[in-house]
């Protein structure tokens, strides 16, 4: 076990901005996924530039920069502690950054809007842990998910129209759950609840899906299926997907960010990384 | 199981059942107040003390029913609904002194040598005015305080603690003589209500079936929410908050309007308490009157409807009969049904006979 | 008795005394038969002219001793029996009956005591009796006071004495003595002193403007050192309040904070504690009376285990299965709770019991002239202080510490780490009864204690720690300390109900800002 | 098979309710049922309980003596549990539904005004046995406590007199509650009409179950700077512990600064480390220290039942003036039925005026021809560290009520008779 600091060259993006795909903002223009109201110019969808995020002293995040393009696929993997979901936290208005600039598209300032706003604006988050309304149908936690108005007044008079109902039905089956959609959420399994909350962020529909280590607990085929999702909702949607298991992240992954003690490491696709002398530093020397 | 929308009865049993109880219920209800009016030496005739202890734990009912609407449906476990209580009390009472004392001031400002009334006394002697009081007093503070402690997220322990803190604040305001409600008496010694002798049977019956009224609306209403896509929102907010955040629901608006009404149906029933029982005090603000409350709504079974209305039932005719009976026990009775209720019956008699009702 | 010749008697007395140091051998004798307007003047005219041979008298009568039998003579009672007042040993004729005193005549009994007292050998015994007469001085003193100060070789004593004579020399005809005795009472800080010089400040009383003048500096000098005092004492009753909330708060900080217990029985802890010092309190009367002033150090170690032990019982067999459902927590133990105050109620009465200070916890130092601390508080406020280290030590310098620090932060790992999470659970939660308990010990000193005892403590109690900051020691020793400290600078301005709902609302606010409390750590947000 | 539970659970619970509703059904008819509503649990159980005691006492002694009119009678205890809207509803059981010819209750002045309107709209007899404020004379009610006039007022001309102290400046601490208002309020035009001036008088008010009273003891330190004080206390049962222990700590002694207190008795004393308290005074109609034949039975047969009945410390037994009220009270009453030769509530209001009863305060107590209020002794006594008041002044003899002051301005026109408050 070292203890030593952190060597300066590590405070430092580890990658050629020109070589990398999604990686600055002037890459990859899949600009027409991108749904009415973003302003995606610049191809990028998501702007991370000089993150910092402390706990009473402790450094979470150290200048972290990171963008990720439109319609992109982007795997982030790291040791434990290395910041990932702070990081998701930092995007999804969890937690508030002490410096540096979060954007969605080119406009909307992260660091400035509250979860709910950020929610709304098309970013859908899967936690950790498997989180689903328990108490309410499989049906109702999809229904609740449904992109519509989320207001008081609204809900006190919704009813469901055939279109919304067809678009549940269509989650239902893309996620297999149609023979369960009467069942608790609560009585599901551990894989079959990571699969509803996927459903779940399909019926929000939103332009970028975070998700936190989705794969857990699944068999392999469950594994395998949910990498077959992943890379259909690519393009259409952008993803980015923190993950230990480096088989699936090498099935679905076509550029891989490594984060390490709050900024990024290596990025690159999952080859490259993996060849990368500090990343297996990372990951086997200590 | 873990039924939220729970109008558990009506799956368990068929709503055809239900309805049929309910409506025998709603008879009975309906014909008690009438058999007070009978004159005394009938034996049919419901005397004045049946019927205003019924009166008084319908009312309680209303404020189950309210507190459930809050605790078992939003998970917001509030041990300071005895202030709104309290509060829809006063603005009737104020308007019951007024009514009682005439052209002068209440006697207690008499007392106080006090010359003219305070500004918030304005208006009071209106009947429809008092009536707005009811339900602005306890929906304003409920908003003010609400809107603070949702945008900050307490929730929990938290939440329960600041509310208890908050009505335990409010009965320290209303002790105060200065204050302006009559110090520790409170308002007592009413005469007459729209004009009408407050004891008389006529009054009497029309104050019962009032409440019957408004307690049936309750239901009614808290029925359409449960079963609206409302209900389900708060559902979930109860069980992952975080959740429906990233779902895009803001929750704060969802839990200011559950609490919010929450304590206006809770105004409304002290409103019609007062003149019932014919005293209103700070007393009733106390946290012990909250956190029996709760008791009522666990005994019964939170999360439900019915539940409430049976556990303030249950929990109020066993106070009847103890402090009689036993009235060194009913300490000991109140403390274990508390300890038996949250270890033995997490869901309530309600959950009990789901059960049975299941084997 | 004739009117005149009674009204004569005291002066001839007097004369008497003056002339042969033992022909007082009447007053007691006069004391007995005169009715209380005559005992009055009697010990008026003692004061004024104060003999040591009557000292024995006078303290008989301070202490009550004096009694007289059927024939009116006059008695002193003794540890032994009874003594004739007069000297000699003659024998009560019945049963002696005491001579009952009203108020006016005990303060002239503590006038006519200390007049007497400065006759006396020791320098601290005449200092004590000159600042009585401070206070209480008779204008027919002056004369006396004027002799002792020329006389009195002591300067403590004498400057004290000049004090006293100063206050009467404020209507001496004599405008420089005036104006020396005005000067003197603006080196003083006494409360008093500023009332009599007010008095001065009207034309009308005193006529002179150089007095008049002379006045107004002194009393200025007094008032600012009375606002010293007064501030003083506003942050010890501060520092005190909080000593208080601290006690009450410190148990629910551990069982609450630690353990995420929302015990809603812990006002019962404090309770239970108060009754456990009541208990030992009763068996030192009846089996050690003679170590009673020790009860109070006894009575923590058995209130800590009695509370502990019924802490750690109520743990096992209710608390147990509540893990994990906190609102439901709380209902089961304010269920515990009433129980609890009805079972304490059964068995000892509803009434209050009572619970003596001893001699060493009773009354308080002078430190100036209008500030006393009392003994009680102030050892209270060292208990709070020597409770939050124990606590502290014992919960970062154990192995029970560190066991409960590791369950609290993650029970699962902590278990398969081979803790005992069920045991380390009980006393954890014992060790918190324990504490509340020994809060219990405490606040039975300064207050009532009763079965609802408790009651008037637990939204306090709460408010400190979610105030504090949950699981923060020091953040609950913070509030406390800082509630406290609030409650007693608002309540002389609004009102003690007025400052309570103040301070309620700005703790409502200030948890919307943080909340979190005071001391909250930050980190990553866990669902 | 779905329904049984539900129907079996609605007839439990509605089983549970009509019990609550009816929980005497049975009557035996040759006994005279007295209703005594005092609160057992709660806040004021610390006051009421040793009252109920006190009543079932003298209901035992009568019983022994034959009853009245040869009936026995027969005590129905409810417990209105300090709960002040409970006090009506039990109020209206014990006259509706056990149909009690008398009730022997109530403590706090709120609770008494709970239940006024149902004595007065079923036209019960209450009889009232604590010293109170006074402003009310119901037709329904008979007031054994005193009123301002037979406690507070001969208080404060002692206090003014030469042997009281002189006092020249008073410093009137109460809880906040309507005895204390009204209370001061008399006495401050009182003081007013004895000349002293608004400035040497400070009212001061606590809220209820007050502990802290270092800031108020600072003040009445601050307050007998400026000449001669007395404080009146109105401070309410709980409060004084922590009052008389931060006086005594503080350093105030009482020749330097008395104080008078008119809810302090015997019975509060017994909570009381009284060694600091010792000189400090009490104003009552009655003290168990009263030496007199009547009384010393009075005494003795409380401490022989407290023991028979192993009431908890029995050892310590003490009586006090709402005991002696309530003992006064329930025997008048019965005397008054006798006289009557019905417990009919009209018949035996008339018979009530004028009666006579030896009491333990060493006088023949007599209830007002028309006031509702009993004539009663003034005593100050001086606590003792026995716990025991020493009467130091007494009025001459027993004093008319005044439940109407004339200090307080508008009362001149209130009549001296009884009229429902409706």
């Amino acid at each position: 076990m070292r203890a030593t600091p952190v060597p300066e060259f590590m405070l430092e993006p580890a990658y050629d901005p020109n070589s990398d795909a999604g990686t600055s903002r002037d890459s990859l223009g899949l600009g027409r996924a991108a749904g009415a109201g973003l302003d995606v110019r610049h191809g990028t969808i998501l702007t991370l530039e000089d993150i910092n995020v402390s706990f009473d002293g402790f450094k979470a995040l150290t200048n972290l920069s990171l963008y990720i393009g439109v319609g992109e696929l982007r795997c982030i993997i790291g040791p434990n502690g290395a910041g990932k979901t702070t990081m998701m936290d930092v995007i999804t208005g969890k937690t508030r950054p002490d410096n540096g600039k979060a954007y969605f598209g080119e406009t909307l300032d992260l660091t400035r809007m509250s979860e709910v706003q950020i929610a709304q604006s098309g970013i859908g988050r899967k936690f950790q842990k498997p989180t689903v309304f328990e108490a309410l149908s499989v049906f109702e936690n999809l229904e609740l998910a449904l992109k519509t108005d989320k207001s008081v007044w609204a809900s006190l008079r919704a009813k469901l129209s055939g279109e919304q109902r067809d678009r549940i039905d269509e989650v239902l089956s893309t996620i297999k759950l149609e023979s369960s959609r009467h069942r608790t959420a609560g009585l599901l399994s551990h894989g079959q609840k990571q699969f509803l909350e996927i459903g779940m962020l399909l019926m929000q529909d939103p332009q970028l899906l975070l998700l936190d280590e989705p794969v857990a607990g699944m068999t392999d085929a469950e594994t395998e299926f949910t990498a077959e999702l992943f890379k259909s909702l690519a393009r259409k949607h952008s993803l980015m997907v923190v993950e230990h298991d480096m088989g699936f992240v090498g099935s679905i992954a076509d550029h891989v960010t490594v984060l390490h003690q709050g900024s990024v490491l290596a990025e690159g696709s999952l080859a490259d990384v993996q060849a990368d002398e500090r990343v297996i530093e990372v990951y086997l020397g200590r | 199981m873990n039924q939220p929308i729970s109008l558990t009865l009506a799956q368990k049993a068929g709503p055809k059942l239900t309805l049929g109880i309910g409506a025998v219920v709603l008879a009975i209800l309906i014909i008690l107040p009438l058999l007070h009016l009978l004159p005394a030496d009938n034996s049919l005739q419901v005397s004045a003390y049946t019927l205003t202890l019924v009166g008084k734990i319908l009312c309680y009912a209303i404020v189950a029913l309210a507190l459930d609407l809050v605790w078992g449906y939003a998970g917001l476990l509030s041990l300071g609904h005895g202030l709104f209580f309290a509060l829809g009390g006063y603005a009737m009472g104020m308007y019951l002194m007024r009514e009682s004392a005439g052209d002068g001031l209440p006697a207690f400002m008499v007392f106080l040598s006090w010359t003219e009334l305070p500004w918030y006394w304005t208006g009071t002697q209106h009947f429809l005015w008092a009536l707005c009081l009811v339900v602005l007093a306890p929906g304003l503070l409920a908003l003010v305080f609400g809107f603070f402690a949702f945008r900050s997220r307490i929730k929990g322990v938290y939440f329960s603690i600041m509310t208890q803190a908050l009505t335990f604040a409010g009965m320290l305001l209303f002790f105060r003589n200065e204050t302006g409600f009559g110090g520790n008496n409170g308002f007592t010694n009413f005469r007459t209500i729209l004009g009408f002798d407050i004891t008389a049977q006529g009054t009497r019956t029309a104050l019962f079936l009032a409440i019957v009224a408004l307690l049936t609306c309750s239901l009614l209403l808290g029925w359409r929410l449960a079963k609206s896509k409302f209900g389900r929102v708060l559902t979930a907010l109860r069980d992952a908050e975080n959740r429906l955040m990233f779902c895009g629901y803001d929750p704060r608006g969802y839990k200011l309007f559950i609490w919010v009404l929450s304590a206006v149906l809770c105004g409304l029933a002290g409103a019609l308490y007062v003149p019932l029982v014919g005293i209103i005090n700070p007393s009733e603000m106390s946290p012990t009157n909250s956190i029996e409350a709760a008791v009522w709504v666990a005994l019964g079974g939170r999360g439900s409807l019915i539940g409430p209305i049976l556990g303030a039932g249950i929990v109020n005719g066993m106070k009847s009969w103890f402090t009689v009976a036993f009235p060194e026990y009913w300490l000991f009775a109140l403390g274990a049904l508390f300890i038996v209720v949250t270890l033995y019956l997490p869901k309530g008699v309600i959950g009990l006979l789901r059960k049975k009702g299941e084997q | 008795m004739p009117t005149a010749l009674l009204r004569l008697f005291p002066i001839f007395t007097l004369l008497l005394s003056l002339l042969a140091p033992h022909a007082q051998a009447g007053d007691a004798a006069d004391f007995v038969a005169a009715n209380p307007a005559k005992q009055a003047t009697l010990l008026e005219t003692w004061s004024a002219h104060p003999d040591a041979a009557r000292l024995p008298l006078i303290e008989a009568l301070q202490k009550g001793r004096l009694a007289s039998d059927s024939n009116k003579a006059p008695f002193i009672q003794t540890d032994t029996g009874w003594q004739a007042a007069e000297g000699g040993d003659a024998q009560p004729a019945s049963e002696p009956k005491k001579l009952p005193l009203n108020n006016r005549l005990r303060g002239l009994v503590g006038t006519a005591q200390a007049s007497h007292q400065l006759l006396a050998k020791e320098p601290a015994v005449r200092l004590a009796a000159a600042q009585q007469l401070q206070k209480s001085a008779k204008p027919a003193q002056l004369q006396l006071l004027n002799a002792r100060v020329a006389s009195e070789d002591d300067d403590a004593v004498r400057d004290a004495l000049s004090l006293a004579l100063a206050n009467l020399q404020l209507i001496d005809p004599d405008p420089a003595i005036r104006l020396a005795a005005v000067r003197l009472l603006g080196e003083t800080g006494d409360p008093l002193a500023r009332t009599r010089l007010e008095t001065l400040l009207d034309p009308a009383v005193e006529t002179d403007a150089g007095v008049r003048t002379a006045a107004e500096t002194s009393l200025a000098q007094v008032k600012r050192r009375l606002l010293m005092g007064e501030l003083l004492g506003q942050a010890f009753s501060g520092l005190s309040l909080g000593s208080i909330l601290l006690l009450a708060a410190l148990g629910l900080a551990i069982t609450f904070g630690l353990l995420g217990v929302i015990n809603m029985a812990h006002g019962e802890m404090l309770m239970l504690g108060a009754y456990s010092t009541y208990m030992v309190q009763i068996l030192f009367q009846r089996f050690a009376p003679d170590a009673l002033a020790l009860y109070p150090l006894v009575a923590l170690p058995v209130a800590f285990f009695v509370t502990a032990a019924i802490g750690m019982a109520l743990e096992r067999t209710v608390i147990r299965h509540l893990y994990g459902r906190p609102l439901e927590t709380l209902l089961a133990t304010w269920g515990i709770s009433l129980i609890l105050i009805q079972l304490v109620r059964v068995l000892f009465g509803a009434q209050n019991v009572e619970v003596a200070n001893p001699a060493w916890l009773s009354g308080g130092v002078q430190v100036l002239p209008n500030l006393v601390l009392p003994y009680s508080r102030m050892v209270i406020i060292g208990f709070a202080l020597f409770v939050v280290v124990l606590t502290w030590l014992l919960l970062n310098k154990t192995r029970l510490g560190l066991n409960v620090r590791a369950v609290t932060q993650n029970r699962n790992m902590a278990a398969c780490c081979g803790v005992p999470t069920g045991r380390v659970d009980m006393l954890a939660f014992g060790l918190g009864s324990g504490i509340a308990g020994l809060g219990g010990v405490a606040l039975s000193q300064i207050g009532n204690v009763g079965p609802d005892l408790g009651q008037s403590y637990i939204i306090d109690s709460f408010l400190v720690v979610v105030l504090g900051g949950v699981g923060q020691l020091a953040g609950s020793v913070m509030a406390a300390f800082g509630l406290g400290i609030a409650n007693k600078i608002l309540e002389p301005q609004i009102g003690a109900v007025l400052g309570k709902i103040l301070i309620l609302a700005l703790i409502i606010l200030f948890i919307q800002k943080r909340p979190q409390g005071l001391f909250a750590l930050k980190g990553r947000v866990i669902d | 098979m779905k329904r049984r539970p539900f129907l079996k659970a609605t007839l439990a619970a509605s089983t549970l309710l009509l019990s609550g509703l009816f929980p005497y059904t049975l009557q035996a008819a040759e006994t005279i049922k007295v209703g005594i509503l005092h609160s057992l649990s709660g806040t004021m159980a610390i006051s009421e309980t040793s009252l109920k005691d006190m009543a079932l006492m003298t209901i035992d002694e009568i019983n022994a003596k034959g009853g009245v009119l040869g009936k026995k009678l027969e005590p129905v205890v409810v417990d209105p549990a300090s709960n002040w809207p409970l006090f009506a509803e039990k109020a209206r059981q014990l006259l509706t539904q056990d149909k009690v010819a008398v009730t022997f209750g109530c403590w706090t002045s709120v609770s008494r005004k709970s239940v006024l309107p149902v004595y007065e709209e079923l036209n019960g007899l209450l009889f009232y046995p604590v010293q109170y404020e006074g402003e009310e004379m119901s037709p329904n009610v008979f007031y054994t406590g005193a009123a301002p006039n037979q406690q507070a007022i001969p208080a404060v001309e002692y206090l003014m007199s030469e042997d009281g102290g002189a006092a020249k400046r008073f410093f009137l601490l109460g809880t906040d509650y309507v005895y204390p208002r009204t209370t001061n309020k008399i006495l401050r035009s009182f003081l007013h009409s004895k000349g002293v001036a608004d400035k040497d008088i400070e009212e001061v008010y606590t809220p209820f179950g007050h502990s802290d009273y270092q800031t108020i003891v600072a003040n009445i330190k601050k307050f007998a700077a400026g000449g001669k004080t007395a404080v009146i206390s109105t401070v309410n049962g709980d409060s004084n512990v922590p009052f008389y222990k931060e006086l005594g700590n503080q350093g105030i002694e009482a020749t330097e600064t008395p104080v008078v207190a008119f809810s302090v008795g015997e019975e509060e004393l017994r909570g009381i480390d009284t060694k600091p308290l010792v000189g400090q005074l009490a104003a009552w109609n009655y003290f168990q220290s009263v030496d007199n034949p009547t009384n010393k039975k009075f005494v003795d047969s409380w401490k022989a039942y407290a023991k028979a009945k192993n009431l908890p410390n029995y050892q310590t037994a003490v009586t006090n003036d709402p005991m002696e009220a309530t003992y006064v009270g329930i025997n008048m009453w019965a005397q008054a039925v006798n006289k009557a030769g019905t417990t009919d509530v009209d018949k035996v209001r008339e018979a009530m005026a004028g009666q006579e009863f030896v009491s333990p305060d060493g006088y023949t107590m007599v209830m007002d021809k028309t006031n509702h209020h009993l004539h009663k002794p003034v005593m100050i006594g001086e606590v003792q560290d026995n716990g025991q008041f020493n009467v130091v002044w007494q009025t001459e003899g027993p004093v008319r009520a005044q439940p109407w002051s004339p200090y307080i301005p508008g009362n001149d026109k209130k009549p001296d008779y009884a009229v429902k408050s409706n």
